[in-house]
């Protein structure tokens, strides 16, 4: 199997120390009560669990790995990385949003009020605010906006003015389009394949045009791979640092399984893990 | 194909031996006794539990139980011998429509001979599987299953014997199926069934007693499944023959799943326990499948697996999320989010 | 022993190695990343992922996914190469208590022998575990595993290269792992540990694509259980060496009868991914186990297995039932119904 | 191994025809909704299911083969064999009552009112009531007297004199004393371990003394191997006949896997199968 030339940008770690670096925590084992589990759309879950420890070190981009096996049951084997949606430190608090797609997730809708899931969290090298930044910009895809929306929230909180697209198959799957607009952030574009309104030609003239005046400093990218492009296009227009929430199939969610390989690397070195390197990486620049 | 078209069912499991459709029960998993609560004319094949020379008794209780997504199984192949199977039994199988497929065993490669020469005229036996490889008998089973020269002896001897095609079953429990696949095929197999049963065995804790009277069976169920769709896999790819796959199929997916690596037909065995209606439900999931996703020939899916890594890394997770975009590697080594699902 | 006591939980599974408990990590499923939340000084042991002599990158992705009751991996061992390991990764498990037990590996025998030379005289290294069975490499690994000259050349190299015990880790990729086991005991080693995981495969139907980027993969969890107690009982009754049974051990009762069919010591592997804190999880249940038991010391029970039919036909069934009848055959062929729980 | 001399009484199949020959119906597949399913005692459950060609066909002592695995799901992978305990054939319904032991009845009992379960029966050769039976003593123990409900019930409905023993361990574990009075068995002894009441030597005087006058013409056991040896001591002093119902880890139910074998044979002929020729088998007159 030789790669076919890439279409997409070249993504490096980002660095571990200097402004650009994110605020890396340790992960703690939780066993986590749910205080709340609801259904917010199609197929679409929202998960609150008591884990005060995770919901005192988290940084936006960061995730949990949940254990979904029942205590005395050992299906499913593995557990699931979920990004913390949000939090709420006072309350000890973290947010989960996910959507039933397959075997884990359907374990995880029976999941009821008052039972402990073991938690393991926050893990990964999460995005990184730069410190001068005063405009940013979010572009995230169905169920990949919940990396974004703590980070929009963060980002609001420090005065930075946010724009931020949320992009969905249907309009009924739009997330966080109100999670954004109750955290204040200024532009929320919220956009489907319905009426054609997520087509990158359709929405890169509105981004550059709401751009154009005061530029951007960050884009922060998970979900699509389109969207990976146009954030890519429009930070070296804007020059923008570009950050991208990865996924991988993960086992451990720690780095010492290997298991969450962002590629094949050749022979020598191995590409690096999603869990430990990342899940946000940056586009490297030109 | 319009939705309102049928996809063909139809296979050939080998020469002159066409099957309505690719779903008939594994050996000894099945008995016409089934017939009272299943329509059985549905299945693409009847298959026999394994038949001896003789009358055998079989394995000391208990003799099944389960274990963690499965069951092990030490029957041991009790068997009132071929002559009574010949008058008493077969007669049962016949009284249906799909063609009866007949199993063989030996506690020696000449009882496989006599087995074969007793059943050689015998109206209604469509084929014979020879079960080289039951893992619960204390002589012949794994022995000559797991060596490829005896393997090809008794499948040689075999074929000589009779008209009708010979299908040599695997027994997974080897170094190499590939392997017994070859000696198989060398010694004139039509076809060949993988997999059987892999031994195992479930302990009594506080007891501290072995679980079967036998101490040790047959693991099959469903967490056999991806041991045996890997054995199919290299298989098919190492023969030229048809291959019959086995092991953990439980739905129309399952076995899809089975034919997509190169399987040209399926066997189901403990997930009829579990429901005795699932082959039916086997069945008409392929219709439903096939409709649906446009496949006109369950044919099409024979051995059309592609491998390695997808959109090479990621893309290759998840078949369900229809409008998996393709992502590749990046000129460096990462790989982008997987999006199809957002 | 009153229930106040303390059961003794110390085994002593190579000569001079001693832990203070039977439970320790399955090589690849463990790393000192895992101290951040769970108190490795409570394990038995600590054992590495396998360490090769170069850097290595691995498998393309995916490399890991979930199947019936357990996973498979296709990760392909990556590492950093030996030199890396000694300088870098190996002072974070000496911060430990424990001992550790370093796994190698190697793409030759010749390989082996290099990266054994260069721990020989490394402090900290406890014993070797040689992983001479991993599934997922194109070179070495099955193929030196599954042949019992090529095991017993490594195991012989790699004792005359060390003063630490030497662990023999098995394939149960293989027609008869007693004579792999036979050949790591004549090439002198001090224990084996069994098993390793076994090749399975994962199909996306939707995309017909295999779900690993290395396509076959290594089936471990649950699933796997059945199979592993076969052969650790097998391996423990065809050596005279301590073994190390691994192999879908989720619980303490799982550890248990891993000992009660032969094994001194158990890894665990899987279930450490299910729940970060199985390992600690399964020794206090050992320990609440055995007092409640009665059982003084965990070795009371290593190969305490009884054989054959219990009673001779039904009472075999059911540890859990405290009372269980004792049921005998009757003069002819028939035996009672079990009466314990009733 | 070789068995060691035999303490329990040899037994042999039913005949299958002529006056002790049991009434066998042919089983049948149904998905049968459950209609009331309640703990009704420590560890003991009551399900009704509405299966109504099954109650239509069932006899005493016949069973039934329950597939505990919902639908979509595998596990548990075998089916489990139940008594039938009591049915309505008006209503459509049967009856099962079960005692949660292990992972099988543990699932079993987690299914609600209105799912629907696969059921195959009845299966099996049940117990045989003589024409000319004018008293019958039934010994059962624990669950095992979920097997002799209905033949109490059937009996007493044929004027048949019906003395019944039910043994536990404690006094609430005691299965079917009111179902017994209620169906009017005329000498119900509810016995246990607990005061000692359950001991065969208290036991054996206590039903000479009932059984003396009248004597008795059929003696049914379920559950226990000490009732077998009494009922079988019975039987030779009153010249009753004397059934037993076997249990056996089954897979089919059906009589094609042979896993249900009642023991060791030998070398050439097979042990009966529990599901098929039994599950109900007669003590061999000496
Ligand atoms: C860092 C990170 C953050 C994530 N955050 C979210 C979130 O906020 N909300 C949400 O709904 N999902 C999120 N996911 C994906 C999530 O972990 C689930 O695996 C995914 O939704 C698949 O659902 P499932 O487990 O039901 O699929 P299954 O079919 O049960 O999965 C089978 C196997 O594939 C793996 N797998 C399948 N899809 C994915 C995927 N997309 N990513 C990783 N592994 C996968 C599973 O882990 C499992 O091993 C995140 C993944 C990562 C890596
Ligand atoms: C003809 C017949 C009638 C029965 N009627 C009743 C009844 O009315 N009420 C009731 O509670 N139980 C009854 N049983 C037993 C019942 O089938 C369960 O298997 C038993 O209760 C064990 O519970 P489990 O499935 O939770 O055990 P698990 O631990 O889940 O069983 C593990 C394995 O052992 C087998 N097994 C364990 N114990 C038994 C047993 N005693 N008999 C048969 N197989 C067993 C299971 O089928 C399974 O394969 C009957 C059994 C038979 C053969
Ligand atoms: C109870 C039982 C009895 C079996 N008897 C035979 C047999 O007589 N001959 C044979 O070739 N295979 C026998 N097998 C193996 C099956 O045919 C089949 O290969 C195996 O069960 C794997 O398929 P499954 O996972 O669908 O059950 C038996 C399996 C079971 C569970
Ligand atoms: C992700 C993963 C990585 C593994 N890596 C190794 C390895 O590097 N060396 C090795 O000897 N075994 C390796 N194994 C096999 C385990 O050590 C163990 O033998 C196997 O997982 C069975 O145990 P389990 O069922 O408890 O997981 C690996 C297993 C898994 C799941
Ligand atoms: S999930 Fe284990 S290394 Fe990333
Ligand atoms: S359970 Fe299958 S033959 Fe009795």
């Amino acid at each position: 199997m030789t790669p076919t030339p890439s279409t997409i940008p070249r993504l490096v770690k980002l660095p571990t120390n200097g402004p650009a670096a994110p605020v890396v925590t340790e992960p703690v084992l939780e066993e986590a009560p749910v205080v709340a589990h609801r259904q917010v759309g199609p197929d679409t879950w929202l998960l609150t669990l008591h884990a005060p420890v995770v919901a005192a070190r988290v940084q936006p981009g960061q995730f949990a790995m949940l254990t979904l096996a029942r205590e005395g049951e050992t299906a499913p084997v593995l557990p699931r990385p979920m990004a913390l949606y949000a939090w709420d430190r006072q309350a000890g608090t973290v947010d989960v949003m996910y959507r039933v797609v397959g075997d884990g997730t359907r374990v995880l809708a029976t999941w009821r009020v008052g039972e402990r899931m073991l938690t393991v969290g926050p893990v990964g090298r999460g995005f990184s605010l730069l410190p001068a930044a005063t405009r940013v910009l979010l572009l995230g895809r169905g169920i990949g906006t919940c990396s974004l929306t703590a980070l929009a929230e963060t980002a609001a909180q420090r005065d930075i003015r946010v724009a931020a697209v949320t992009s969905a198959r249907t309009p009924e799957t739009i997330i966080g389009a109100d999670f954004y607009a109750s955290v204040g952030v200024q532009d929320v574009l919220a956009v489907h394949d319905e009426d054609g309104s997520s087509d990158v030609p359709r929405l890169r003239p509105r981004l550059a045009a709401l751009l154009a005046e005061g530029g951007v400093d960050q884009i922060f990218v998970c979900g699509a791979e389109r969207l990976l492009r146009l954030g890519a296009e429009l930070g070296e227009r804007f020059d923008a640092m570009v950050q991208v929430s990865l996924e991988a199939h993960m086992a451990c969610g720690l780095g010492y399984c290997h298991g969450c390989s962002t590629g094949y690397a050749g022979l020598a070195d191995e590409a690096p893990l999603v869990c430990h390197d990342g899940p946000v990486f940056q586009v490297a620049r030109a | 194909m319009t939705r309102s078209e049928q996809p063909r069912l139809a296979v050939t499991i080998a020469p002159g031996l066409e099957l309505a459709n690719p779903v008939m029960p594994a050996s000894g998993c099945f008995g016409p006794e089934l017939g009272a609560i299943v329509d059985l004319d549905h299945l693409g094949a009847l298959v026999t539990k394994t038949i001896f020379l003789n009358p055998r008794s079989g394995n000391p209780a208990h003799r099944v139980t389960e274990t963690h997504g499965g069951m092990l199984n030490s029957v041991g192949i009790p068997s009132r011998g071929v002559g009574a199977f010949v008058d008493e039994l077969l007669p049962r199988y016949a009284a249906y429509r799909p063609p009866t497929i007949v199993s063989i065993g030996g506690l020696s490669i000449e009882e496989y001979f006599d087995v074969a020469d007793r059943l050689a005229d015998v109206p209604h036996v469509a084929a014979l599987e020879l079960n080289i490889s039951c893992p619960n008998l204390e002589a012949g089973g794994l022995e000559i299953g797991a060596n490829p020269h005896h393997v090809e002896r008794v499948v040689r001897g075999v074929v000589d014997r009779v008209q009708v095609p010979v299908i040599s079953k695997l027994t997974p429990n080897v170094t190499s199926i590939t392997d017994i696949a070859r000696a198989s095929e060398a010694g004139g197999a039509a076809a060949v069934t993988a997999i059987n049963a892999i031994v195992g065995m479930a302990v009594d804790l506080r007891g501290r007693r072995t679980q079967l009277g036998n101490n040790t069976g047959g693991l099959t169920g469903p967490a056999t499944k991806a041991l045996a769709l890997r054995m199919v896999w290299q298989v098919a790819r190492a023969i030229s023959l048809p291959v019959i796959g086995v092991g953990g199929i439980c739905t129309a997916e399952d076995a899809l799943e089975f034919l997509v690596v190169g399987a040209t037909a399926v066997q189901v065995g403990t997930a009829t326990f579990t429901r005795p209606d699932t082959m039916l439900r086997i069945i008409s999931g392929l219709r439903a499948w096939l409709a649906r996703e446009g496949v006109a020939d369950v044919r099409e899916l024979i051995g059309s697996l592609q491998t390695g890594p997808a959109g090479h890394g990621l893309a290759a997770a998840h078949g369900r999320h229809a409008t998996l975009a393709v992502n590749d590697y990046g000129a460096g080594t990462q790989n982008t989010r997987r999006s199809g699902r957002r």
